[in-house]
This record gives C-alpha cells, sequence and structure tokens, in this order.
C-alpha cells in the first residue's frame, strides 16, 4: 500500500468523484430540478448513482489487482493551533469492498425507487434524503478516522430519521423517527467519547496512526474506547440492548428498509467493529463480550422473526438476527468472514426487501401482512424466483451466498468450544426456521387463513430488473470469496494481517447444512403439514405470544427506561420553577415584606424616634468601648 | 475607527428617536445597521500590516488609571460580526410589525452597547457599556413583548444587576489588589491581574464569575433567561440570545480567567462541574417545556455550558471550540428564535400543542427549522457540532470525567430538540391548534434564514478561517 | 477675639460675611411694603454669590484657629451654595422669611464646613438647624407641616445635645476643642457621641425617623434643599469628627453603620406609596452609601484629597436629588400609584424623570453611576468588605422601586381616570431647572476624570 | 471630683432623655432638651476650670445663648402646634409614619 502526502491534488478521480457526484447531483435536484419538474429529480440522482457504482468498482478492482491503497489528509476540519483535526479519505480493502457492495445495492435500489415512489407526494423530497444518505454512507466507509467517522454516522442517522419519518403524517411513523433517532444519538455517545477519548490520548484520531500504536504500546483508556465503539455499535447495528429501534424503523418506504434498514446503513455498526479490530482486540474480555451479545441477539431476534406476520417485520428482526452473526463472527475474532456476510447480506437481504416491497406494492399498501399473502408464486413469478434465491442464500444453502459467508462464520464458531457450536448451530436452524417460514406462507398454499393477495399483480420492469440483478449478486456472491479475502487484506493498518476466509471444510458443511435442514423442515411442518398451526398457537399460547411479541419483556423494559427519563426530565422542570426560579421570585417578595415589616419602626411619635436615637447612640457606644 | 462600531449605532440611534414622525424610522434604523455591518466587515481590511492589534486606540488617562481605549482582535472581532450581523437579523425580523421609533432605535442603542463591550479594552469602560446593554433591553421586552412582558422586563433588569454589582465589587477589588502589589493604577483589561492565589483571589475571582455568569447564564443564575426569553418580541429573543448571552463568556475569557489564571485553574473542577450541571440540567428542564421559546432559552442554557467548559479547559481546542461555540449558539439559536418568532407572528401561540402538521402548508419552514434544531442539537456538518465538540475535547485533555457529562449533554439534546420538532411540523395538529393561521415563510424571512442556513452550514464544514482567528487572539490571553 | 481675628483672615471667611449680610438685608427689605419685587432676588443672589465668594477663596495656610479654610471647606461650602441655587430660586411664599431663614441656614452651614475647631463645628450645626425646622414648619400643607417640623426640631434637639455631650467628654479627654487627635475611652466615647449627632443630621439608621417625616411634608424643593445642601454639610461634620482619630473604635464602625444604613433605606423604601417619602427612603440608603465613603475614607487616613469619592457623591447626589423632588414640584404628583403610565400623558417629564431614577440607581452612565463605583472602590480600598456587600444589596433593592416607577411609567397602562386627567404643566422656570438638574445627573458617570479635579480642589 | 461632676452631668443628662423619651408633653419635652445642654455645661465648665482654658470657657457661653436660641425655636413651633389644634402631646401628632 502506498501512501502519499496529504492534498486534493493527489486525490485519484474515481475517489473525487465518489463524493463530487452525489454532491452536485443533490444540489442539481435541489435547486434546479426540484423547483422546475419535481417528477424528475431522480434523474441527476439516478445519474450520480451509475458514477458512483463504476468509480467504486473500479476502485475495488484496483484494490484487488494492484493492491492499491489510500490515506490522505485534504486539510483541516477542525484547527486551533497545533491542534488539528482533519478531512481525509481511506480507501483499503475493507472499505473497497464494503464501498462496492453498497454502491451496487444502493444504485439498484435507487432504481427500484423511482418506480416504487412514483405516486408519492413526497417524490422529490425521497430522493433528496435517499441520496443524502447515500452520501453519508460512502462518506463514512472512506473516512480515515473516528471524527470523520463520526461525521458521517451521525448523517447517515439524520437521514435515517428522515426517511423512517417520510410518512410523516402517520403518527406511527413519527414515533419510529423519533425512537431511531435517540437510539442512535445514545449508541453515539459512544462513539462522541471513544473519538475524544481518542484524541486525547493520541491527539489524533487517524486509523492509520492510532492503531500501530496502540498494537504496539499500553494505553489505560484505549479498553474504555473499545467498549464504547461497542455500544455505538450495538445501536447502530441493532444489537442487544439497543436494537429496538430497527424493526419500527420499517415505517418507513421499502425502498429505505432495503438498502438502510437492512443492506447498508446498519451494517455501519459491524463496519465500524471491523474497522477498530485492532484496537478491540486488544482490550480483554470485549471480544468475548462482542461474541455473546452477537449469538444472543443472533438466536433472540431469530425466534422472535419467526412468531411475526408482517412481512417487513419479519425481515427487519431477521436482519437484526443477521447483524448478531457478524457481530457473533467478529467477536470470535473473524474479522474477514464477518465483513463477508455483511456484503453477501447485503445483497440477499436488499432482494428480500424489496420482494417484500414488490408484494406490498401490489397491493397497494406501505406493507404486507403473512394474512394477506399466500401462493403468489404464479401471481409474481419473477417475484418469487429472486425471493426464493435471496432466501436459500440467507438460509445459508450451498451454493448460494450466504451460505459462505456463514459457514465461515460457523466454522469460527465450531473452533471456538461448545457454547460457540450450540449458538453456531441454533443461530442456523432459526434463520432456516423463520425464512423458510416466510417462503412458505408468501408464495405456497395459501393456507385456509390467508387471502391469497387478491389483485395482486407483478412487478413493473422498473422494480423487478433492480431486484434482479441483486439476485444475481446473491448467486454469484459466494464465488467471490478468494478475492475477497485478497481484498480484505489489502491495507490493513496493523502489520498483524487478518486470516483470510477459512477453506472449505466438510465438518462445517455438514453441520450447517444439517441446521438448515432442520429449520427447513420445521417450516415444512408449520407451514404444509399443520397449515393452520402458524395461527392457532397465538390463542393457544397467549403468554408465549406476549412473550415473543414484546420481545421478551425488553420492550416494555425500554418503555419503561425511557418514561423514566421523561419523568427526570418533568422533576427537573418542577425543581427548577419551584425551587430555583421561586428562589428567585421570593427574593424580592422577601425584601419588601422585610421592608414592610421596617415600616411599623416608625411609629410617628416623637418619643419613640428619640428613644431609637438614645437607643443607636448606646449600642454605637458599646461597639466603640468594646 | 474603532469607536465609530460603537457611536454610529448609538447616534442613529438618537436620530431615530430625534427623525421619528418624519423618517421612516425602521428603514433609518435599517440602513444604520446594514452601515455598521458593512463597517465590521472591512475591519480586517481596515488593519494595518501589524494585523487587527493595529485598530486599538486610547485615550487621555483619567483618574486612577481610568482611561478610554478600544481594540480588536480575532474574539473580539468574530463577536463584532456576531452582533452586527444579528442586529440587522432581528430588525428584518421585525419589519411587517408596526412599531414605533423607540423600539428600532433600541435595537441600535443595544447594539452600540453590545459593541462596545467587545471593543473597549478598560473594565471602566467594558462595566459602562455592560450595564448600558440593560436599559434598552428593558424597554424592548417591557413595551413590545407578550403578556408577562412587565414582569419579565423587571425580572431580567434586577437579576442581571445582581449580577453586576459583584462583577463591579469584583473589578474594584481586583483594580486594587493590582495596585497594592504593583503599585499601578489601572483598569487596562490586558494589564490586570490578580493575585495567584489565598483567599482573597479566589473571592474576587468568584466574584467576577457571579458577575459574568448572571448572564452566560451558569446554573442556579438561570432563571431570568426563560422569562425574558419567553416575554421578548422574537426580534428581542435574537438578540437576547444571540448576543447578550455571548457578553458574559466574553466577560470570563477577556477578564477574569486572565486575570486569575491560577485560581481559575485551581477551581476548574468546581466550574466545571457548574458547567456540566447547565449542559445536563438545562437539557432536561429543557426537556420538559411546552413553551417553544422556553424550550429554547433552556436550550442556550445547554449550549453555553459547552463554551464554558471549552474555555476552562485553557487548552487551544477548548479555547477556540468554545468560543466558536459562542457564534454557533448566536446563529443556530438566533434562527430559532426568527422561526419561532415567525410562528408567533402568524398564530400568536408558542406551545408546543397549538401548532401541529405544518409540514404540509409550510414546507420551507420545516426546512429552515430543521436546519436551525439539527445545528443546535449538534449534528456534524452544521456549526454546532464544531463547537460542541472542540469545547469537550479540551476538556477530555484536562478532566475527562467532565467532558463525559458534556457527551451526555450532546446526547441529551435530542431529547427535547425533536419531540418538540415533530410536534410542531410533524403531528396532526390537535384541537384548538392555530396551524391553520400559519403560513409559509415569505421571501424576506426565506433570505434570511437561506443566509443563516449557509453560515452554519459554512462554519459546519469550513470553521478553520474563523478557528484561527479566535485561535491567535486566545492564544494570547490565555495561554 | 483680637487673637481670633489675627488668627483668621477675613477673606477665608467672605462667604459667611456675605451671606450675614444679606440676611439682615433681607429682614431690612421686608419691613416696608415697597421693594417686595427685590428681595425675591436675594435668595438665588445670595446662593450664587456665596458659591462665587466660596469659589474665589484661597485656602490659609497659617495655623487653624476657630475658622479653618482648607480644602474641604471650600469645597463643600462650593457643593452647599450651588445645591441650595434650586431650592432658592423656587422658594414660595409671600413674605421675605424664608429666604432668610434659607440665607441663615446657608450661613450655619457655611460656618459648619469652615469651623476650626469642634465648638464651631456645634455652633454651624445649630445654626443650620434652627432655620430648618422653621423652614419645614412653614409648608405649604399646615398640618403635616407642623407636626414634621415639630419631629425634626426634637429629634435635632437630641442629636444635638448628643454632639455636645460627645464634645465634653472629647474635651475632657483631649483639653483642647481644637482638631486634635486624643486616645482613651473617654475620647473615644466622645467621639462616637459626636458621631452620633453627626449621623443624626445625615440620616442614619437608627437615627433616621425624623427624615421620612420631614422629607415628606416638606415642600418639594426644600426636601430637595435639605437633602443635599443639609446633608452635604452634615457629612462635612461627619468626615470632621471621623478625621479626628482615625483609628479609632467609632471609625471601624461607621463602614458598617453605612453599610447597614444603605440598605436599611433602600429596603424601607421598596412599599412606600407616597412619592417624597419614598424618596426621604430612597436618600437615606444614599447616605448610608455616604457614610460608607467616609468611614472608608477616615480608616485610609482621611487624606483631604482623597476625599473626591465622597465629593463626587454628594455632587452627582446634589443633581440627583434635587431633580427629583423638583419633579416632583412640577407635576403636582404625591403618590406612587399617580405615575403610571405617565410616559403616555406626559413625555418629556417621564424621559426626564427616568433619567434621574436610573441614576439614582446607580445605572451606567449616569452620574449615580460612578458615584456608587467610587464608594465602593473606596471601601474596598479600606478593606470593607461587608459593608460594601451590603451596599451593594442595597444598590440592587433600591433598583426594585427606581426601576419599578420607571417601569410604571413606561411599561404600565394607566389607570382609566388618570389616563383622562391632562398633564399638569408645571411652571416653565421650575422646568427648566428640572432639566438643568438631570442633565449632569445623565452624563457625568463619563467624566471620571472630574476625579481628579475635586481631588485637586480638596488638597490644601 | 471628676466622677462625681460625670455623675451629676450623666444624672442631668440622662434625665433630660428620659424626659424626652417617656413625656408626651411638648413643654416638658423642651425641658428636658434644655436640661440635656445644661447638664453638659456643668461638665464643661468644671473641665475648663481644671484645664484653666479661659476660650472654652468663654465657649460655654455661646452654648447657652444657642440653647436659647433653641428654645426660642422650640416654643414658637409648640405654639404654632398648640394654635392648631390646642394640643401639645405628642399623640396628637401621630400622622406621619411608615
Amino acid at each position: 500500500m502506498q501512501r502519499i502526502p496529504g492534498g486534493f491534488a493527489f486525490l485519484p478521480w474515481p475517489v473525487i468523484l465518489l463524493f463530487a457526484a452525489p454532491v452536485a447531483a443533490l444540489l442539481v435536484s435541489f435547486f434546479i430540478v426540484r423547483p422546475a419538474r419535481p417528477r424528475w429529480t431522480h434523474v441527476p440522482i439516478l445519474a450520480s448513482c451509475a458514477v458512483i457504482a463504476a468509480c467504486a468498482i473500479w476502485i475495488l478492482s484496483l484494490v484487488l489487482f494492484q493492491n492499491w491503497g489510500l490515506d490522505l489528509p485534504l486539510g483541516g476540519w477542525m484547527v486551533a493551533g497545533d491542534w488539528l483535526v482533519s478531512y481525509g479519505v481511506r480507501v483499503d480493502g475493507l472499505s473497497a469492498s464494503v464501498l462496492a457492495m453498497v454502491s451496487i445495492v444502493g444504485g439498484l435500489i435507487h432504481v427500484y425507487a423511482s418506480g416504487y415512489m412514483a405516486e408519492d407526494p413526497g417524490f422529490a423530497r425521497f430522493f433528496l434524503a435517499f441520496h443524502l444518505f447515500f452520501l453519508a454512507m460512502i462518506g463514512l466507509l472512506l473516512s480515515n478516522s473516528y471524527i470523520q467517522l463520526y461525521l458521517f454516522w451521525e448523517l447517515v442517522g439524520f437521514a435515517s430519521y428522515l426517511l423512517i419519518g417520510f410518512w410523516w403524517q402517520k403518527k406511527t411513523a413519527r414515533r419510529a423517527a423519533l425512537q431511531a433517532i435517540l437510539t442512535n444519538r445514545l449508541g453515539d455517545f459512544g462513539l462522541f467519547l471513544a473519538a475524544l477519548i481518542l484524541l486525547a490520548v493520541f491527539h489524533n484520531t487517524r486509523f492509520a496512526l492510532i492503531f500501530p500504536a496502540i498494537v504496539n504500546g499500553h494505553y489505560a483508556l484505549v479498553s474504555l474506547v473499545g467498549f464504547l465503539l461497542f455500544w455505538a455499535a450495538t445501536a447502530k447495528s441493532a444489537q442487544f440492548p439497543l436494537y429496538f429501534w430497527l424493526p419500527d424503523a420499517m415505517e418507513g418506504p421499502t425502498p429505505v428498509s432495503a438498502l438502510m434498514h437492512a443492506a447498508t446503513m446498519v451494517t455501519a455498526g459491524v463496519f465500524l467493529l471491523a474497522r477498530s479490530w485492532p484496537l478491540i482486540s486488544t482490550v480483554p474480555v470485549l471480544p468475548d463480550l462482542i461474541a455473546v451479545v452477537g449469538a444472543f441477539t443472533a438466536i433472540a431476534a431469530g425466534i422472535v422473526a419467526c412468531a411475526k406476520k408482517d412481512l417487513k417485520r419479519i425481515l427487519a428482526y431477521s436482519t437484526v438476527s443477521h447483524l448478531g452473526i457478524m457481530v457473533f463472527g467478529l467477536g470470535l475474532g473473524e474479522v474477514a468472514p464477518a465483513v463477508y456476510h455483511l456484503i453477501t447480506h447485503g445483497f440477499f437481504k436488499a432482494v428480500l426487501f424489496l420482494c417484500a416491497g414488490n408484494i406490498a406494492h401490489g397491493l397497494h399498501q406501505p406493507t404486507a401482512d403473512l394474512d394477506q399473502v399466500g401462493g403468489l408464486r404464479k401471481k409474481m413469478p419473477f417475484t418469487f424466483v429472486c425471493f426464493t434465491v435471496a432466501a436459500l442464500s440467507l438460509g445459508g444453502i450451498w451454493p448460494f451466498a450466504g451460505y459462505f459467508s456463514k459457514d465461515a462464520i460457523l466454522d469460527a464458531a465450531l473452533h471456538r468450544g461448545p457454547w460457540a457450536i450450540v449458538a453456531g448451530v441454533l443461530i442456523g436452524v432459526t434463520s432456516a426456521l423463520y425464512i423458510f417460514r416466510m417462503l412458505f406462507l408468501t408464495f405456497f398454499g395459501p393456507s385456509p387463513r390467508q387471502k391469497g393477495g387478491e389483485h395482486i399483480h407483478e412487478a413493473e420492469p422498473v422494480m423487478a430488473v433492480p431486484v434482479g440483478f441483486i439476485t444475481l449478486g446473491t448467486l454469484l456472491g459466494g464465488l467471490l470469496g478468494h478475492s475477497f479475502s485478497t481484498v480484505i487484506k489489502s491495507g490493513w493498518p496493523v502489520a498483524q494481517p487478518i486470516a483470510a476466509l477459512p477453506e472449505f471444510s466438510w465438518s462445517t458443511f455438514a453441520v450447517g447444512m444439517s441446521a438448515a435442514a432442520v429449520g427447513a423442515g420445521i417450516a415444512w411442518v408449520i407451514a404444509f403439514v399443520n397449515p393452520s398451526f402458524d395461527w392457532e398457537w397465538r390463542t393457544k399460547y397467549p403468554a408465549l405470544e406476549s412473550a415473543l411479541n414484546s420481545d421478551f419483556g425488553w420492550k416494555p423494559f425500554v418503555r419503561l427506561a425511557t418514561a423514566g427519563v421523561v419523568a427526570l426530565a418533568n422533576a427537573a422542570g418542577f425543581f427548577d420553577h419551584a425551587v430555583v426560579d421561586g428562589a428567585v421570585e421570593g427574593a424580592p417578595r422577601v425584601a419588601g415584606a422585610a421592608g414592610e415589616q421596617g415600616r411599623r419602626l416608625a411609629t410617628g411619635r416623637i418619643n419613640d424616634y428619640v428613644w431609637w436615637m438614645l437607643a443607636g447612640a448606646a449600642v454605637l457606644l458599646l461597639a466603640v468601648m468594646r | 475607527m474603532l469607536s465609530a462600531i460603537w457611536a454610529i449605532p448609538a447616534a442613529g440611534g438618537l436620530l431615530v428617536l430625534a427623525a421619528a414622525g418624519r423618517w421612516p424610522a425602521k428603514r433609518l434604523a435599517l440602513a444604520v445597521a446594514v452601515c455598521v455591518f458593512a463597517l465590521s466587515l472591512a475591519l480586517p481590511w481596515a488593519a494595518g500590516p501589524e494585523g487587527l492589534s493595529s485598530l486599538a486606540q486610547a485615550g487621555p488617562l483619567w483618574a486612577y488609571g481610568i482611561r478610554y481605549s478600544v481594540g480588536l482582535d480575532g474574539l473580539s472581532l468574530v463577536l463584532v460580526w456576531l452582533t452586527a450581523f444579528l442586529t440587522v437579523v432581528s430588525l428584518l425580523s421585525a419589519w411587517k410589525q408596526e412599531l414605533s421609533a423607540g423600539f428600532w432605535a433600541s435595537f441600535l442603542f443595544l447594539e452600540a452597547a453590545c459593541l462596545g463591550v467587545f471593543l473597549v479594552r478598560d473594565l471602566f469602560f467594558f462595566y459602562i457599556f455592560w450595564e448600558a446593554v440593560l436599559v434598552p433591553m428593558f424597554f424592548i421586552i417591557g413595551l413590545w413583548g407578550s403578556e408577562n412582558r412587565r414582569h419579565a422586563a423587571m425580572k431580567f433588569f434586577l437579576f442581571t444587576f445582581f449580577g453586576s454589582v459583584f462583577l463591579l465589587l469584583g473589578i474594584l477589588a481586583l483594580v486594587t489588589m493590582h495596585h497594592s502589589a504593583t503599585g499601578l493604577w489601572t483598569w487596562d483589561m490586558a494589564v490586570l491581574r490578580g493575585p495567584s492565589s489565598g483567599r482573597a483571589a479566589v473571592v474576587v475571582f468568584l466574584a467576577l464569575v457571579v458577575g459574568f455568569g448572571v448572564k452566560i447564564p451558569l446554573f442556579p443564575l438561570h432563571t431570568w433567561l426563560p422569562d425574558a426569553h419567553t416575554e421578548a418580541p422574537a426580534a428581542g429573543s435574537i438578540m437576547l440570545a444571540g448576543v447578550l448571552l455571548k457578553l458574559g463568556v466574553y466577560g470570563l475569557l477577556r477578564v477574569a480567567l486572565p486575570a486569575f489564571p491560577e485560581v481559575s485553574w485551581s477551581l476548574l473542577p468546581w466550574l466545571g462541574l457548574i458547567a456540566a450541571i447547565n449542559m445536563i440540567y438545562g437539557a432536561l428542564c429543557s426537556m420538559a417545556q411546552g413553551d417553544l421559546k422556553r424550550l429554547v432559552a433552556y436550550s442556550s442554557v445547554a449550549h453555553l455550558g459547552f463554551c464554558v467548559m471549552g474555555i476552562l479547559s485553557r487548552t487551544p481546542e477548548g479555547l477556540a471550540g468554545g468560543s466558536l461555540q459562542l457564534l454557533n449558539h448566536g446563529l443556530s439559536t438566533g434562527a430559532l428564535f426568527l422561526l419561532v418568532g415567525c410562528l408567533y407572528e402568524r398564530g400568536h401561540k408558542r406551545g408546543l400543542s397549538d401548532f401541529g402538521g405544518l409540514f404540509a402548508k409550510a414546507p420551507w419552514f420545516t426546512f429552515f427549522f430543521g436546519v436551525a434544531v439539527f445545528a443546535s442539537i449538534g449534528l456534524p456538518g452544521l456549526n454546532g457540532f464544531v463547537g460542541e465538540f472542540m469545547s469537550l475535547a479540551g476538556m477530555a485533555r484536562v478532566l475527562p470525567i467532565l467532558a463525559i457529562a458534556g457527551v451526555v449533554g450532546v446526547t441529551l439534546a435530542a431529547g427535547y430538540a425533536l419531540p418538540a420538532y415533530q410536534a410542531v411540523f410533524w403531528a396532526d395538529p390537535g384541537p384548538g391548534s392555530v396551524s391553520a393561521k400559519v403560513t409559509e415563510l415569505d421571501w424576506r424571512e426565506k433570505s434570511l434564514m437561506w443566509t443563516l442556513t449557509l453560515l452554519m452550514l459554512w462554519i459546519g464544514l469550513f470553521p478553520g478561517t474563523l478557528l484561527s482567528l479566535l485561535d491567535s487572539s486566545l492564544r494570547g490571553l490565555l495561554l | 477675639m483680637a487673637q481670633f481675628l489675627a488668627q483668621t483672615s477675613l477673606s477665608g471667611l467672605a462667604p459667611e460675611l456675605a451671606l450675614a449680610a444679606l440676611v439682615c438685608a433681607t429682614l431690612m427689605a421686608g419691613l416696608p411694603a415697597s421693594g417686595r419685587r427685590y428681595w425675591k432676588l436675594i435668595g438665588p443672589l445670595g446662593a450664587l454669590c456665596a458659591f462665587a465668594l466660596a469659589l474665589t477663596t484661597v485656602p490659609a495656610v497659617e495655623a487653624p484657629g476657630l475658622i479653618r479654610v482648607d480644602g474641604l471647606s471650600i469645597g463643600w461650602q462650593l457643593l452647599i451654595f450651588l445645591a441650595a441655587v434650586p431650592f432658592a430660586l423656587l422658594l414660595r411664599g409671600e413674605d421675605e422669611v424664608p429666604t432668610a431663614l434659607m440665607l441663615g441656614s446657608l450661613l450655619g452651614m457655611g460656618l459648619l464646613a469652615s469651623a476650626g475647631n469642634l465648638l464651631m463645628l456645634f455652633i454651624g450645626l445649630e445654626f443650620m438647624s434652627l432655620p430648618a425646622y422653621l423652614l419645614v414648619a412653614r409648608g405649604a400643607r399646615r398640618a403635616p407641616a407642623r407636626e414634621a417640623a415639630m419631629k425634626y426640631f426634637f429629634a435635632g434637639g437630641t442629636g444635638g445635645s448628643l454632639f455636645l455631650f460627645g464634645l465634653a467628654l472629647y474635651y475632657a479627654a483631649g483639653r483642647t476643642l481644637a482638631f486634635s487627635a486624643s486616645t482613651g475611652p473617654m475620647a473615644e466615647a466622645g467621639l462616637a457621641l459626636m458621631g452620633v449627632g453627626a449621623l443624626f443630621k445625615v440620616g442614619a439608621f437608627p437615627f433616621h425617623f425624623w427624615l421620612p417625616d420631614v422629607y415628606e411634608s416638606a415642600d418639594p424643593e426644600l426636601a430637595g434643599f435639605l437633602s443635599t445642601s443639609m446633608k452635604a454639610a452634615a457629612v462635612l461634620l461627619l468626615m470632621r469628627v471621623a478625621a479626628l482619630s482615625p483609628h479609632s473604635g467609632f471609625v471601624r464602625c461607621l463602614p458598617w453603620v453605612g453599610g447597614v444604613t444603605a440598605l436599611f433605606g433602600a429596603l424601607l423604601a421598596l412599599r412606600q406609596q407616597r412619592l417624597q417619602r419614598l424618596l426621604a427612603y430612597s436618600s437615606i440608603s444614599h447616605a448610608g452609601n455616604v457614610i460608607l465613603g467616609v468611614g472608608a475614607w477616615a480608616a485610609l487616613g482621611a487624606v483631604p484629597g482623597e476625599a473626591s469619592s465622597i465629593y463626587y457623591y454628594l455632587a452627582a447626589y446634589l443633581f440627583m436629588s434635587n431633580g427629583a423632588f423638583l419633579f416632583l414640584r412640577q407635576t403636582g404628583l404625591r403618590e406612587r400609584c399617580e405615575v403610571t403610565g405617565l410616559s403616555r400623558r406626559d413625555a418629556p417629564g417621564a424621559l426626564l424623570f427616568a433619567v434621574l431614577l436610573l441614576a439614582l440607581g446607580g445605572i451606567p452612565p449616569t452620574a449615580g453611576f460612578l458615584a456608587k463605583l467610587l464608594i465602593f472602590w473606596e471601601a474596598i480600598k479600606a478593606a470593607a468588605y461587608g459593608p460594601v456587600i451590603l451596599a451593594g444589596a442595597a444598590a440592587l433593592a433600591s433598583l426594585g422601586y427606581y426601576l419599578g416607577l420607571v417601569r410604571q411609567m413606561y411599561l404600565d397602562e394607566p389607570l382609566p381616570a388618570q389616563a383622562a386627567a391632562p398633564a399638569r404643566p408645571g411652571d416653565r422656570f421650575g422646568s427648566i431647572i428640572l432639566a438643568a438638574c438631570a442633565a449632569p445627573a445623565a452624563v457625568l458617570g463619563l467624566a471620571p476624570w472630574l476625579i481628579g479635579v475635586f481631588s485637586r480642589l480638596l488638597s490644601p | 471630683m471628676t466622677w462625681a461632676v460625670w455623675a451629676v452631668t450623666g444624672f442631668l443628662f440622662a434625665c433630660g432623655a428620659a424626659m424626652i423619651v417617656l413625656r408626651r408633653q411638648l413643654l416638658a419635652m423642651l425641658m428636658g432638651l434644655e436640661l440635656m445642654i445644661s447638664a453638659v455645661n456643668i461638665a464643661l465648665v468644671y473641665y475648663c476650670s481644671r484645664y484653666a482654658d479661659g476660650e472654652t470657657l468663654a465657649s460655654v457661653l455661646l452654648i447657652i445663648a444657642i440653647a436659647a436660641a433653641e428654645a426660642v425655636v422650640g416654643l414658637s413651633l409648640i405654639l404654632k402646634v398648640y394654635e392648631a389644634g390646642r394640643e401639645v402631646e405628642t399623640e396628637s401628632l401621630q400622622e406621619l409614619k411608615g
């Protein structure tokens, strides 16, 4: 990896374009196209997406074939004497590979959205916010320091807020948007503080400078930084305990759910952990904690996903679960498999969401329920095919992309010890279970309780074609494992390289496939052997239902905590009004009352006046003679 | 030249009063304000080759070392810009209202007094200008405010005078201490130094802190602020939040900290604790408010905590960031008050529950309000973040625990601002809502907001110029 | 007597002699019915003439006897005579008696100012007080004026007696009536009792009870006279007493008396409903500040040239207090509620009053601001921290009514009855004097160089 | 001797003061006032003779003269009060207060 001195002049044009294209597109759209032709707002933006995708692929190939890389400071952002926080760009294997996935999937979803959102009155607003997110995501991936990362980290959160609340007239959307940004803000606390501490310790937060220092030295506060970073990641990547915003975030339009709340934005947390891995790996206990949290989240969310009926919610919990898998993998020390899963997950989860979007769009609804669908494979054959491919990939069935990445993580788990094995197997079972249940109940049947999608129609080409392309990625992604191994090692900031993807092993294959088979088998039973089971257990076991609905009691707890903060705020407000301001308001009253009382001294009688004088003289005499 | 900066608005105010009835007062006032702003922008060019300091002037020495003298450095310059700019903004924000000449003149007097505070280098005249600020503001709140204006005006005046008494006694004690140590009578801010330790030094320093702390405002001296902000007319709130609160921090920077470097350093944990309370407590109180203006007012309490924390850290980044935060707060809170004023002008209500669903009717309103809200809660890329981050970065190098409290404050900020934003612009209008009366911003308001927005973006992304301006002057002052 | 004359150059007594002559002239002019037009001129002429003569007086260098003409005496005479000018110009009454009384009182003040020993101080004190009782008794509103005069008389008599007692004690301790330091418990007690006499005249708590009654019932211009000329003379008396022995217990107590008085006056003024009474209490509060200044000045060594802060305070108060009382005279307002909404009925008047009130409250750049600043500064120099904090609290509390009045005039809506009532136009002459008082009160705070001028004036 | 003089002076002064404080009759109070001044004169005269200070002794005469003037002024004021209300009690002079 070559290092070049800083400055824009040294920035290669694909990197410049990665920023310039979206900025230009946003400006043109906002100031020129939107006022004149709101329906054409997406045109410059789609052009920008094409440029971005091309640049990203170009950069990826440079990294892949020439081991090219870049870590370039670009002039000061915040400056105070010798204290400096500068902008910068970092291109290495990690960012280039994720960037390629983001730009391809993102670009295609932009195209999809131009069809999906065509009827919406907020078309222009949608595209502007959507592309703003895209810009922020690119910036996030290419950041070379924690502070700049925080800049874009917050910006993606901001865009997510705007888009979750896109249909602001809906109360649920408003609540979800608020919940999302506040929860993310809670997590950002960690990143903000981590950046502050790193800055205070190292006078810098550039990855390329601090990681070697951390690996080679001992710094007391670095452990704290590691935990803070993980805390930040739990919010953004929807891990326990801060996962709860993500399922509610499905209130946004489907392209938003697909791109931001499944494929890209939520993986920023995983990206952050992968980025910080040289730091995190030096912190005792933390990797294990990460693994446990990831596994727990993956399994619990997988179980909850089995009980959901709303298509997007199933996928949302599935996203939480899969993010858990990535985090689990990271915690096991396997950066490459985790990032690989991040990328493959980006593809297949996008397909799943877009297919769900197609169904909802076909039903002319914002979202669809299992009750309303069933047997769609005939009415929506193309969507069915895409969904099936993606579902097989998610379920970890060879030779789809998901298999390879999940298998790599499972491989690590199998080498770790009993609890990891159990976790890995359970993850495999639950993943297969909920996704096959969804596949069967949606596209097969319909079972007697389902309406089977009346009047539904296949998606228009503008929506179908992007889905097809992403599905292609899902099919082929698994074959690129070797190249990925090459890429991810490129430009790793510390001397100790990260491990490549593990070699194929029959035992792992057997465990993985059998877990998937078990899951798929249970789904088979639910869907075909006892088709009404999925509706009946809810009434038969209300306790179980409420436990699953409340995410095993976590949601009520969150509500309680929120109410606690509100109560605290109200208490502060009351204290301020009654005590602090009360003292302020009371002081003049006390003074006035004192004056009123003092007036009684002046009785109006001469004798008293003289008496006071004599008394005063006596007091003064006493004081003087003392 | 420098004296003209404050003399022009003062004279302009008199002119507006004198010409009342003959010339249109508001046009005249605006012309004066624009002139002053243009002049303030020209200041760097007026400076000689030695830089801004070449603009300093001093009058003859009067009794006891009192001497009228003005000076300029980066800190003053930035705040002069802010004052001159926000005066124009606030005059324009009240443009459509039919108000007497006194209103417009008051703003010019207010501007003159604030500019005087930022320009003079002699404590005697500093105090004169410091107090002179109160009188026009008293009338602005008391005559042109909303229902409870009279009480608020009295409270504002008396409470801030309460601080001024401490300030005056502190200044006098400082001058006297300096005299007894050096045998020299002087009121020159650049020269005055208190003792480096001892009970007397601590007491005097604390007196100065209380004096400035009322204006900042520091907990628990802050309760005048919500009332004054709430009752003042929108233009007055802009000046109040945008400029008046800056006076306190400026005083700390210019007077209290340079005079007592050692004492302030030894008291750092306590002062920093107060700043942290400001942030967290201010944010919590803000969450509990149902009135938009009160909410923004308490948010000011929180924001000023960042400024104080930054400058207390005495690190280059903390100082530059804390003082930049002054400007940032002026812009973003000024913008918020401007918009809340627009709401009030249209609907004559300020409650969160009095509005709702304005997005559909007034998208620009929503857009600009969003920009201001996100700037004030510290979204990176907008101005608020830079100041907050640098302030906390400074403190993190000195007392990390306080920086943590600051980050909690950053986190809480979203908790009050966004629910309010949603309640006004997104939520369904409730019964008794006046949303129907709210119309879209007109071109005047929009262009004001565009200016503010661009400034916020500029500072958020490229604060380097301003920061180096501030840094170079603060370095000489405190490092 | 020969010795007395030898000791004193008569030129130093020129103002007093002129005043004495004018008192006689006034009484003579009153005899026939003719010449009525001229005796009205004698009052202002006398005050101005005395002022001019004091201005030209050269401080005597020789050792003082009964009379001592030093910087303090000349400075204070200037102050006293100038402060009397508005009252002299606006004297009411059909005959010459008030003029004579005023000039007589001024004569007493002049004597007090140039007194060279304790006995002369006492004589000056009585000389200035006795006509004042009568002046108060001749107030326009008869019954309250009589009552107030009676109270003033008895309180003043007691104060004079206490002063005399103190004089005797001090004489017994120091074997002389000249201004000389002496120590011992007897001297301390004597000093304290003389101090009580002076404090009574200045209006310090708890010797102030006569003051609100007198100021309230006196004609406003007389109240202005009493609160400026008379008070200035009383302050000089206090300074002379305090300067006798700068390290005495009395001087140590003095700042505390000042601080307590300032706060007490301010608190009691808060809820007053009658304007003159309110101003009376405000005057007590101001007196407290001055006493604080005197205490600090004495503690710092009682150097005449450094009395400039006290002098400045009194000079500022001269304009502020005369102005405020004159405003009441011009508008005829008596009750506090009557000023509500005044700015709408009488904008110039309200403006003048507001300026005067802000000056009294000590808001920059008014004269009152610099006055307070100098006094506080003096106190801090003398390390009288406790009293200065009390005085600071008093300054804050006093804004409660000064600013409260501004609020009433400008912010509050007038009651319907008042809104209908037209403003009572005062005579033009009085308004000019009022404006002449308000203008210096408004801007003198920007003139700190005056301290240097005063300092040179007061140094012998 | 000294203590006796001061005792007499103090006693008479206290009596005068007590008369002013305790009596309600204006005339009696005026007498109290005069008594106070006279009491001080006793001490002054004693010390003048003791210090052989003729100049101060002369000044006692001045003090007596002033006391007389004070009495005149006081009496005229009392007369005024009497003319107005036919009462010379302090209770009748209690309108101004507070």
